[in-house]
C-alpha cells in the first residue's frame, strides 16, 4: 500500500462508522451518511484527488488517483448521491467551462451541494445521440429551447441539467449539436418521474421544454460543438464505471460466497464469477497502466461488455442458488432485474461489438 | 396411429387452446400482476372453476376430462397470458394427488395450495414441517404437500385452518399476483392431515412427475408470451434509422429464443406423453432455463423502456423466476436426470 | 411397438450379427457389413419403405415408415456407404426423371451398386446457391460444361454426380439453374480427394470440369428449373438429418454415460446434454407430426440449430470429461472436431437463424 | 510505482515479446505440426536454449532472468505461433522445481518433461506412478513430476533412462508435435528420484501456481493466434456478395472472442504478477476455456475448409485441445477457486 491510499484509509477509518463493513446492506441506503461522505470527502480532498490543490484535489498523478479510488471500492465508501454530478458535469464543466461557469458551478457540482441530470437520451433517439431532435435557436443572446428528454437520471431532484440540444439543423447530424447549462427550474421545463419495475437506487425522468429560455451565457463549451463535450464528459466516467461493475459483482456474489451450503456445480459457477469479477477488475487496471505507460490498450468496449456479463451472471447466480430463499428474498430479484439494465446505460452490448469488431479488428462497417 | 403421432395437439385439444387463449386474456394478467405489486389481490378462481379447467387432465373414473397434453396446452396459455386465477397450484395439487392415490373430486372444488418440504408426517398422518412455501396458499381450502423425510417422502392434503398451521412472516415481492407464503405445520404436535400416504424416497420423481410437466408448460407459455412481446418490440421500435429487428444482432438472438421455446415445448410434450421421471426432469429444466433467458432477453431489448414498471417485460420476469425454481432449480433437476440415466445405461 | 416396426426389428435380428450392439464401435467402420446392409434392407423393401412395391418399397404410410426409421436409428442400423444416392439423388430422379432416367438409375441408386455426388458448392459461393457458376451451353442436343466444384462428397468413388450449372446467364440467379446427372466417367472431368483434418468418414473432393459433354437426355427436370429439383432433394433428407444428429449426440455420450466415475458438474453437464438430444428427437417427431396431421409446425431450420448445438456439446462434453484419458483416445477429439463442421453443411447456424427471423417471426429483412 | 503498473509490460518486456515472435514463427509450428500428424518428429530445444528462453522468470540467484511477466508474454509468443519445440514443458518442470526449491541450474542445460499423476514417493525417495502423461517425455532428460499421494504431495525428478522407468503403448494423435506420452514408474521396487520434496496435500496449489500461470499463457497465445486466424479469414472470404466479416452475426462473434481473450490475458498477467494460488486457478480455467472456444470458433468461421488438412485452425484446436486439460478440466479448477475464496470469506 502506497502512503497516499495509506492516508486515505486514515480519513475513511475516522468518517465511516465503526460498524460500516458489517452494516453495510443498511448504510448502503443511508442518504445521510453518502451526502455527508460526499461534502467530507471532497473537503480534504480526496473525491477528485487527481485534481489541483485550488479546485479541491490534492494534484494526485493519474496512478496514485487510481490507487485511490481502488482503496475506496475495496472499503465500499458511500456511494455518490448524485453521480452525474461530481462523475460526468463536473469533469465537462472543468475542461470546457468559462471562467464564470468554473467559479459558479464547479465546486457544488463536485461537492454534490447541487445536483446534475444529464439530458442526452430522447424518445426514438435511445443510445443514438447523433438522432437527437431537441431544438435551440438563439437569438438576442438567448436559446429557445423546445423538445423532449427521457430516462433522465433525477432531473426531479437536481438543480442542473447538461443538456444536449441541436443548434444548427443543416449540419451532419452529429455536427450540429450543442450542450446548454440549464437551470430545471426554468419556466417551460417539466419532469415527470417514470415509475420503475423495481425499486431503483436513483429516478428516472421524462423532461419536457416548451420554449424554455437559456441565456448564452449558459452554452457549455463551443457553439455546434456538443458532441466533444459528450464523449468528453462520458470518458471521465471510464474508470468509474468498471471499478463500480467489480464492485456490483463483488457484492452480487457476496450471499452465495457466505451461504452455508453449495453444491459442487453452483461452486463451479461461483468460480466463473469470481474469475469475471477478476477479469473486469484486472483488464481495468490493465487498460489505465497501458494507456498510462503510453502503450495501446484493449478497446474500451471490452469493459463494458465483460462489466455488464459480469454483474448479470452475479446476480443470476445468487439468486437462483438460493432456492427457496429466494422467495422470503426479493431483494435478490431486484438486483437480478437491475443488473439487466447493465447491458443498456451507456451503449447497448450490440453497439459495443459493433464498435470492437470495426474499430479493433478492422472488420468491414455494414448495416449496424 | 404411432406413439409420436400424439405429439400433435388434436382438434380438441387445439379448440381448448382457443378458447383458453380467450379467456384467460379477457383476465388480463399483466394489468392484475401490476394492481398486485401495487398490493391489490388477485382472484378468479371462479372464472377456471367455471371454465372447467381444473377437470382438464383428471382421469375420467375421478370425473376429469382430456388427456396429458391437453392440461399442457392449456396451461401453456395460462403462462402466456400471465394468468392469476390460482390454476397452477390447483393443477400441482390435484396431479399429485392423483399420482399419490390420494385424490378426491370434492377437492376440485375450492382453490388449492401446493409445496414441496422437508418434514415428517407420523402413522397416524400427523404432519410436521418447519418451513413450507405454497403456491396459492392465500385462499385454498387445502394444501396439497410432498413432504420429504430423511428415508421415505409423504403427500398430505392439510386444512389450512386446522390447529397447528401458522403462517409465516415474510416479504413475497417476486411476484405478488401469484403469491407463495411460507407456513409452519405442526410445530409442537403435528398437524392432521386429511388424507396422506406414505411412499419409498425412490418413488418421489414418479409422483412429481405430472407437476413437473405443469409447471413447465406454464413455464414454456410464459417463455412463448415473452418471444411475441420481444418481436412486437422490435419491429416498433426503431434506432439508427430502421426497425431494430433488422439487425442481424437482434434477429439472431431473437431466432435462438425461438428455437429454445420450440424444442422447451417438444420435452413438455414428449414428458407428457411419457410421464417418466427422467423426461419430466429434464422438461422441467429446460423450461426454466427457457423462461429465465427468454424473459431476460425480453428485458433487454427493451432497453431503457425494460427498466418501466408499465413494461410487460418485468413481469415476464418476476413470472419465469418464481416459477423456475418452484420445483428446483435447473442444475439441481439435469443432475438428477443424469442419474437416472447412468443408472440405466451401465 | 406397431406391427411393421416388429416385422422390421424381425429382418435385423436375421441380418445382423449377434454381437453387433456390443461390438457397435468396430461394425460401423465394416465396409462389407454395410454394403450388404443397404442392398438387403433394399431387396426386403425397408429401405424407402414409403415408396410403393415396384420401386422397391412397401408402400407404408408416413407415420409408419417413420416409425421404421426411428426403429432403425435405435438398433444404430449400419450406415449407408453413400447417403447422397439413397437418401438425395434417388428421390430427385423418382420425382423429376424421366421414364428413361428412373429405369436405369433408380434402383442402382437406392440400392447402393452405383453411387451419386451431389454438385452443389462451388469455390467463392459455398451456401450460396444462387451464385454458382459453373456453365453449360447446349447446342445440337448436347450440354457443354465447364466449371469448378468443391467439398463434393465421395466424387472419387461415384458413379454419377448430380451437378448443378449455369444454363441461362441473363436470368435472375436462382432462375437460371439446371440439373444435369453426368456420368463422373466423362472426358474433360477431374476429381481430386482433399485431405481432411481428421479421419473424416466420406471422402470430400474438388471436380474440375473442362468442356465436358452431356447429353440433352441427361437433364434433370425441366431446363433452367434447377432451384427446384435442388430444394425439393434436400427436403427429402430432412426427416434422415435429425434422426442422424439425434443417433451421434447419444453416441457421442456414451462414453460419459458409460464412464466409472463422474463429478457433480459432470452430471449436470450430461443431463444438460441429454436433453439436448430429447430436444432433437422430440421436436423431429413432432414437426413430423403437425405435418402429418396438417397443422403449421415449428420453423424446420431449428431441427439444424438444435442439431448442431446438441452434437457439439455432446461430443465436447466427451471429450473434457474424460480428462487424462483422452489424451490416449484420439478419437474423442476427432469426433469434436467432426463436430464443428455439423454448424456448416447444409447452411450455417447463421444462415438458418436469418431464415427463422425472417421467415417465421416475421423481422425486417436486412442485409444478410 | 503501484502494483497495477505492473500489469502494462515495460519496455524490456515488449523487447522480449518482438524477438520471441520473430523467431518463434520463424521455426513455422503450423508447418512442423502438419509434418507431426505425418509422423514427422518436432525438434527445436536447441534453437529456445541458445536463445536464452529456457532461463527467463527464473529467480537471479538461480542464475536466470526477468520476472514473471517476461515468462508470460514469451509463453504467450510460444502459444501463437504454435511452437512445437519442447519450452512450455521445461518451464513447467523449471517453475515447479522452483516452487519446491528443488531446481539446479544444470536441470536447465537439456529439455525437461513434466507431469501429474497419482503415486507414492517413499522417504528414500522411491516413486511408484501407475501412469503419468509427460509433457515433452520424448526426449527429455529429466522428468519433473508432481506425485499425488493419499495425504502428502511429493515433487520428484527422476531420469527417464533410470531403472523402472517404462514407456506404456498408447496413440497421442490430438497435437503430436507436442506429444504427451504416458509412463509407468517403478511398477516394482519404484524408480529412484534424483531430486524429492514432500510437501503437505495444501501445499499442492502453491506449488503449481507457476505452471498454471505457464500453461495459461500458452493458451491465451493459441487464442490470440486462432483470433488472427478467424478475423484474417473473414476480411478475404466473401459470400453473397460481400466479405463475411460484414455480417454482424459474424462480427458479434468475433468482438465476443475479442474480448475473452483480452479477458483471459488480464487474468494471466494478474496471476503472474501474485503467483496466488486462486488466481492461478482462474487464470488457468479463463485460459483454457477461451482457447477451446476461440479455436473453435476458427475452425466454425473457416466453414468447410475448416476441416481440410491444409486449414490451420484444427492445428489451433488440436493444440488447444491437448493443453486445456493438462492441469484438470477448467470446472474443476473453478471449483477449486470457489473452494479456496469461501474460506477466505466465510
Amino acid at each position: 500500500m502506497t502512503d497516499v491510499t495509506s492516508e486515505f484509509e486514515a480519513f475513511l477509518d475516522g468518517f465511516l462508522p465503526a460498524d460500516y463493513a458489517e452494516n453495510y446492506r443498511h448504510y448502503r441506503r443511508d442518504v445521510k451518511l453518502r451526502t455527508e461522505y460526499q461534502a467530507a470527502a471532497f473537503d480534504a480532498g480526496w473525491l477528485v484527488p487527481e485534481w489541483g490543490p485550488g479546485e479541491g484535489g490534492r494534484g494526485l498523478s493519474v496512478p496514485d488517483a487510481l490507487a485511490v479510488k481502488l482503496a475506496g471500492a475495496r472499503r465500499r465508501v458511500p456511494r455518490l448521491m448524485n453521480i452525474q454530478g461530481a462523475g460526468v458535469a463536473a469533469p465537462a464543466i472543468r475542461s470546457y467551462g468559462t471562467a464564470a461557469q468554473r467559479a459558479r458551478l464547479l465546486r457544488p457540482a463536485t461537492r454534490g451541494d447541487e445536483w446534475w441530470a444529464l439530458g442526452m437520451s430522447e424518445p426514438g433517439a435511445g443510445s443514438d445521440l447523433a438522432a437527437l431532435r431537441t431544438t435551440a435557436t438563439l437569438a438576442d443572446g438567448v436559446f429557445t429551447v423546445s423538445g423532449q428528454k427521457v430516462w433522465t437520471t433525477q432531473a426531479d431532484e437536481a438543480r442542473w441539467c447538461a443538456l444536449y440540444v441541436r443548434t444548427d439543423p443543416e449540419a451532419r447530424p452529429h455536427r450540429g449539436i450543442s450542450c446548454l447549462i440549464l437551470d430545471l427550474r426554468s419556466p417551460g421545463v417539466e419532469v415527470r418521474p417514470i415509475r420503475t419495475a423495481g425499486p431503483a437506487v436513483e429516478s428516472f425522468c421524462e423532461v419536457f421544454l416548451d420554449e424554455v429560455k437559456v441565456p448564452e451565457e449558459a452554452l457549455l463549451g463551443p457553439l455546434h460543438g456538443g458532441w466533444g463535450v459528450a464523449m468528453s464528459s462520458l470518458e471521465h466516467e471510464r474508470d468509474m464505471i468498471w471499478i463500480n461493475t467489480w464492485l456490483e459483482t463483488t457484492r452480487a456474489l457476496e450471499p452465495t460466497l457466505t451461504a452455508p451450503e453449495l453444491s459442487e456445480h453452483q461452486l463451479v459457477r461461483l468460480g466463473r464469477s469470481l474469475a469475471d469479477a477478476e477479469g473486469v477488475r484486472l483488464t481495468g487496471l490493465r487498460t489505465a497502466a497501458q494507456r498510462w505507460a503510453g502503450l495501446p490498450s484493449p478497446a474500451s468496449s471490452i469493459l463494458k461488455l465483460l462489466g455488464s456479463e459480469s454483474v448479470q451472471r452475479a446476480a443470476l447466480l445468487s439468486l437462483e442458488s438460493a432456492g427457496a430463499r429466494a422467495f422470503d428474498d426479493p431483494a435478490l430479484f431486484d438486483e437480478r432485474l437491475e443488473s439487466l439494465a447493465a447491458t443498456i446505460y451507456g451503449g447497448t452490448s450490440e453497439i459495443q461489438r459493433n464498435i470492437i469488431a470495426e474499430r479493433t479488428l478492422g472488420l468491414p462497417k455494414g448495416t449496424p | 396411429m404411432t406413439d409420436w403421432q400424439l405429439l400433435a395437439p388434436d382438434e380438441d385439444s387445439l379448440a381448448l387452446a382457443d378458447t383458453a387463449r380467450a379467456q384467460f386474456r379477457s383476465l388480463r394478467g399483466p394489468a392484475v400482476m401490476r394492481a398486485a405489486l401495487d398490493g391489490g389481490v388477485a382472484g378468479g378462481w371462479e372464472t377456471v372453476a367455471e371454465g372447467g379447467y381444473v377437470d382438464i387432465g383428471i382421469p375420467e373414473e375421478l370425473g376429469g376430462i382430456g388427456r396429458m397434453i391437453d392440461l399442457v396446452v392449456m396451461l401453456e396459455e395460462a403462462g402466456r397470458a400471465l394468468l392469476t386465477a390460482p390454476l397452477l397450484a390447483s393443477a400441482l395439487a390435484f396431479r399429485t394427488q392423483v399420482a399419490a392415490g390420494v385424490h378426491r373430486e370434492e377437492f376440485r372444488r375450492a382453490p388449492a395450495g401446493f409445496g414441496i418440504a422437508e418434514g415428517v408426517v407420523d402413522e397416524g398422518g400427523r404432519c410436521r414441517v418447519e418451513r413450507v412455501h405454497v403456491l396459492g396458499g392465500h385462499g385454498a381450502a387445502a394444501f396439497t404437500l410432498v413432504v420429504q423425510g430423511p428415508e421415505q417422502v409423504w403427500v398430505v392434503v392439510v386444512d389450512p385452518e386446522g390447529e397447528g398451521v401458522e403462517a409465516v412472516e415474510q416479504d413475497t415481492l417476486v411476484d405478488p399476483s401469484r403469491p407463495l407464503p411460507a407456513f409452519r405445520l405442526g410445530h409442537k404436535t403435528g398437524v392432521a392431515a386429511a388424507e396422506w400416504r406414505e411412499l419409498a424416497f425412490g418413488d418421489l420423481e414418479r409422483v412429481l412427475a405430472g407437476a413437473r410437466v405443469c409447471v413447465a408448460a406454464d413455464l414454456v407459455g410464459t417463455a412463448a408470451g415473452a418471444l411475441d412481446g420481444a418481436v412486437e418490440h422490435v419491429l416498433q421500435r426503431r434506432q439508427f434509422g430502421r426497425a431494430i429487428g433488422a439487425f442481424q444482432g437482434v434477429k439472431h438472438q431473437l431466432a435462438d429464443a425461438y428455437t429454445a421455446v420450440e424444442r422447451a415445448r417438444s420435452l413438455v410434450y414428449g414428458a407428457a406423453l411419457s410421464l417418466d421421471p427422467r423426461d419430466c426432469l429434464l422438461a422441467n429444466a429446460v423450461a426454466a432455463e427457457t423462461a429465465v433467458r427468454v424473459t431476460s432477453l425480453f428485458t433487454q431489448l427493451m432497453g431503457a423502456m425494460g427498466v418501466t414498471f408499465e413494461a410487460d417485460c418485468h413481469l415476464f420476469l418476476r413470472r419465469a423466476h418464481q416459477t423456475a425454481c418452484l420445483l428446483g432449480e435447473p442444475d439441481a433437476l439435469y443432475l438428477a436426470a443424469a442419474r437416472i440415466e447412468r443408472r440405466i445405461s451401465r
